[in-house]
């Protein structure tokens, strides 16, 4: 049965490493996610596990060294932050478009400047076209069972991707909670062993990879690695279920709270959805019908099944930890919105960009999006598309 | 260790024609000498840098290369290529790997005393069980022969051009061999394809069968960049020797030794006359440039001799 | 004009669905297939007759053209030679002769 | 909220273990069967700097990820903070506040600006120079909050104390004894 434990969110994904037991684990240190490669250290050290620990000295070699190692044929992990993730960003492209399912635990940072250590998304935000799968987790526990979750994922010989498990810096990072983790030799079972279709070490098949691509050629490959992104979504599917009947939780693209009978509702991903349950649970008891949508899946991005989720409700607030400077609202809220574009009817729709750089959400900032929700519901306008919440004005 | 050339043409060719470097190109003369040193039975993964080598050996759908082989970026062959070392140790702990691979890393002298420092040192300091070659040309070559820390002092580059008032490039190259002799990694070498191959066979040799880190600086001569007539390959290799310019020495376990010390060391004037990037040395009015070129390598080969316990 | 066809990458029909993922090239050393002889401005021609074997023309070759049986010169493999002549410099019997290619 | 919960906040100094000691309360309520949250407020604070963290302590799942801003109790570990950090913000009525401290209750309470709810006092250095023969305030600490927030009974927070010394001073078992004894003159020694 399941083991009663209580981790703090990096403990959780170190963890999971330590049951996934890969090949090769190449990182660099930066705070929040810095104990992750500490903790495996350790388990390295004391011979619990029997990985390659490679302790590079930056992220990009952090990167290309995971790179050089999946592309072997190794099962390979890494973990970064924000600027950490910033210094490896020309080598997420290369990762996935050499179709090397790496994966990496997010530890969500706010990306400087200024220098800022606490947590946002613009780390993972920005990275979202990298072609990278990026999953979401609310707490310690989905950290966890994401991390093992992406092995099978990434692996999937329809996908081949790397894939990134984002935790909140801190939030979860650091903070000590009740999870339950599964038995060793299940989480060996179930990630399998690792398998490529062609590596470097091949002694019978040696390839070449990371060859210079020209016009005639470029475009067929980028094509070919999109349709894997098109596939991982039955993929991720396929894998929740599996995973649900290994462990008896069931997760999708999103979790939907409240939602059904729901007149207005929240978009939001990561920790604050926590949170934003308690304010749907209080809202309901005075009688206001609210809801929430929590994101779990972002890239691929769920589009046609938000939409579908989201159909029937008056508004719709879109909660970004990010700033994508577009001056047209956050990056959720804008593929959101995308998603909406083909239906019939659509919610009115409204952003919300909080909690940058560590700026505490307090349950009283959720109820604040609910309110103006209610107004944008009852009088159909949308006097005030994109919100800043949480900001001193 | 003496080679037979003619036992070494029975070898595998690793580096097939079809790649698309320039005709005369030093870079891949090195790169088939490197390769040659590997013993028939066993495997290479071979890693290169983005650079001229890179861009011409493996464009899709072709790779000229018999041994699998990785790129992923400039800056980072060594952390790429620690990579897939770390993963041949890990793979072959758990069986999933039977044959001896050796790792192998090319980078120009962009990839390697610039952009890519950083990880190459990273990699050796790990102690990670490779070889990483520099085929030094002495500039970026690839993206149109811009200036790199290799460039010798004077070179007109298209960044350190020779105008009016600054003739060519400023500083004195990085002497990169010492850098990471620095590194006490067990072998480091400077060599050159010269003579019958002995020295660079030699060298390759070692440094792919001695366990642990190993580094190769190889002059590549340029054809395009340095300015010079396809044939003289050679020649212009013979001549950085004979100068003093290019030593030829190796430091294995610490210890410096000289393997090829001119009968008569040539003015550093016969290395530079033979090539159009220095041509306005010879210009009227610039021969305190020569002079100063020439106290500087005097000055470099002192150090090397005396490190190589020659005086 | 060497009478050899190259086999220029631009002309050739990949579509996507058959491209290899990533551009991994499955086929080590397959550049063989790629014709570099139209480079060729100038010719090296082998003399047979007054080669000695020596084969310090070997390995001096950047487009691995000197064909070599037995450790014995046999020939000069066109195909790929891009005519830069180093060959024809470093012979110390003056084996090759070296022309504008025609 | 809804649900029963205990919101406890601790201020000490870098450095001196009040993040040490939430981890310890949250492992001590866990042992218990208890959902529970342990975390520290980060900043660049190194060793003496106000510090402050946070536990929460349900019977139920804890989803909230906010810092606590209307504790139901609040640790100080160092009475010197005080003077310069307001301890008591938001701080319910119907909480307490505990200090560690050589002084009584009612002394203390003239400097906490006109907290109207209980105050606690410890003399965790006492205790701790009696029992462990150094200054290690935690384990003192630790055992007032429990006795004040009740949000263990004191058995089963000592049996599951015992458990966890055994694992964390595997390797110097002779100090098991001393730790227990202040949790349990700790227990005794709480003062309001």
């Amino acid at each position: 049965m399941a083991i009663r434990e209580r981790l703090s969110g990096n403990e959780a994904v170190a963890t999971a490493m330590k049951q996934i037991n890969p090949d090769v684990v190449a990182a660099f240190p930066i705070t929040p996610s810095t104990e992750v490669p500490q903790y495996f250290s350790t388990y390295v050290a004391n011979g619990e596990v029997d990985t390659e620990f490679v302790a590079v000295e930056s992220e990009h070699s952090a990167m290309s060294a995971c790179i050089g190692a999946a592309a072997a044929g190794a099962r390979v992990m890494t973990a970064t932050s924000a600027n950490g993730m910033g210094l490896m960003w020309e080598m997420l492209y290369i990762a996935s478009a050499d179709k090397l399912p790496i994966v990496m635990p997010l530890i969500n940072r706010a990306m400087s400047g200024p220098l800022n250590i606490h947590n946002d998304h613009s780390d993972a935000m920005g990275a979202r076209d990298s072609g990278w799968i990026q999953l979401f987790s609310e707490d310690n526990q989905e950290a966890y069972d994401n991390t093992i979750m992406a092995v099978r994922i990434g692996e999937h010989k329809d996908v081949r991707l790397p894939v990134m498990v984002c935790l909140d810096g801190f939030i979860i990072s650091h903070s000590v909670e009740n999870i339950e983790l599964l038995e060793t030799d299940k989480v060996r079972n179930f990630v399998g062993e690792p398998m490529a279709p062609f590596y470097l070490l091949d002694s019978e098949n040696p390839v070449a990879m990371g060859p210079l691509d020209l016009p005639a050629h470029y475009f067929e490959h980028k094509r070919e690695q999109a349709q894997s992104m098109f596939n991982a979504k039955t993929v991720i599917a396929e894998v929740f279920a599996d995973f649900e009947k290994l462990s008896g939780r069931k997760y999708s693209y999103f979790e939907e709270y409240k939602l059904d009978d729901a007149e207005v509702a929240v978009v939001v991903l990561g920790s604050t959805a926590g949170t934003a349950k308690t304010v749907v649970d209080e809202l309901r008891a005075q009688g206001m019908k609210v809801g929430l949508l929590k994101l779990r899946v972002f890239r691929p991005f769920p589009a046609a099944e938000l939409a579908e989720a989201l159909k029937h409700l008056k508004a719709v607030a879109v909660m970004d930890k990010a700033e994508s400077f577009s001056a047209a609202g956050g990056p959720i809220f804008m593929d959101v919105r995308s998603a909406l574009y083909d239906l019939e009817a659509r919610p009115k729709i409204t952003s919300y960009v909080y909690g940058l750089g560590g700026r505490d959400v307090r349950t009283t900032d959720i109820e604040k999006v609910y309110n103006e929700l209610k107004e944008v519901a009852a009088t159909g306008v949308v006097s005030s598309p994109y919100n800043y919440l949480g900001v001193k004005e | 260790m003496a080679v037979n050339l003619k036992e070494l043409t029975e070898r595998p060719e690793r580096l097939t024609g079809g790649h698309r470097l320039c005709a005369g190109c030093g870079a891949s003369v090195v790169a088939r000498a490197v390769m040659r040193a590997l013993k028939p039975e066993d495997k290479a993964v071979v890693g290169v840098a983005t650079g001229c080598l890179e861009v011409s050996t493996c464009i899709y759908p072709y790779t000229a290369w018999k041994d699998s082989f990785i790129h992923s970026a400039f800056e980072n062959a060594g952390a790429t290529v620690s990579g897939a070392e770390a993963a041949y140790k890990a793979m072959k702990r758990r069986g999933r790997v039977k044959d001896t691979h050796k790792f192998i890393t090319f980078g120009g002298d962009g990839g390697t005393y610039d952009i890519g420092l950083q990880s190459l040192s990273g990699a050796m300091e790990r102690g990670h069980d490779m070889v990483y070659v520099c085929y030094d040309n002495g500039a970026y070559m690839n993206t149109g022969i811009q200036r790199s820390s290799a460039t010798p002092k004077y070179a007109d580059t298209t960044t350190s051009p020779a105008g009016d008032v600054i003739p060519g490039k400023p500083q004195y190259r990085k002497d990169l061999a010492t850098i990471l002799a620095a590194h006490h990694i067990p072998y480091v070498a400077q060599t050159a394809p010269f003579g019958n191959f002995n020295d660079i066979h030699t060298k390759a040799e070692k440094a792919i069968y001695t366990e642990g880190p190993a580094f190769l600086n190889v002059l590549a001569p340029c054809p395009r960049g340095w300015r010079y007539d396809t044939p003289k390959l050679m020649e212009i290799t013979k001549l950085a020797m004979d100068t003093c310019f290019w030593p030829i020495f190796e430091v294995e376990n610490g210890n410096w030794k000289l393997n090829y010390k001119p009968k008569t060391k040539l003015p550093i004037e016969e290395y530079l006359k033979v090539q159009g990037r220095f041509s306005h040395l010879f210009e009227e009015g610039n021969r305190h440039l020569i002079e100063d070129m020439q106290k500087e390598i005097d000055r470099h080969w002192e150090i090397i001799l005396e490190r190589c316990g020659e005086k | 004009m060497a009478n050899k066809k190259t086999t220029p990458s631009h002309l050739e029909e990949i579509l996507w669905k058959d491209a290899a993922p990533g551009g991994v090239i499955y086929e080590a050393g397959n550049a063989e297939k790629y014709k570099t002889g139209a480079w060729r401005s100038m010719k090296p021609i082998w003399n047979e007759e007054k080669c000695k074997h020596c084969m310090l023309c070997f390995p001096v070759c950047p487009d691995s053209s000197i064909l070599v049986k037995d450790q014995k010169m046999t020939g000069i493999d066109y195909d790929h030679c891009k005519g830069c002549g180093v060959c024809v410099e470093v012979c110390p019997f003056k084996v090759f002769d070296y022309v504008v290619e025609e | 909220m809804a649900m029963q919960m205990t919101e406890i906040r601790w201020h000490g100094r870098g450095g001196q273990g009040a993040k040490t000691a939430s981890l310890l309360l949250a492992e001590a309520a866990f042992m218990t069967g208890k959902y529970i949250q342990g975390f520290p407020e980060y900043g660049p604070e190194r060793m003496g700097a106000p510090i402050t963290a946070y536990n929460r302590i349900s019977d139920e799942k804890i989803r909230i990820h906010s810092n606590i801003y209307e504790p139901d109790f609040v640790v100080v570990v160092d009475e010197s903070l005080i003077k310069d950090v307001d301890v008591c913000a938001g701080l319910k009525k119907e909480g307490a506040i505990i200090v560690n401290t050589d002084k009584d209750p009612e002394q203390l309470r003239a400097k906490l600006g006109g907290y109207e709810g209980k105050v606690y006092t410890i003399d965790a250095r006492k205790v701790s120079m009696e029992t462990l023969g150094k200054y290690f305030p935690n384990t003192p600490m630790l055992a007032a909050v429990v006795k004040v927030t009740g949000v263990m009974t004191e058995e089963k927070f000592l049996e599951s104390m015992v458990e966890s010394f055994q694992h964390k001073f595997a390797s110097k078992p002779q100090v098991i004894e001393g730790n227990m004894s202040a949790l349990k003159v700790a227990l005794q020694e709480v003062k309001g």
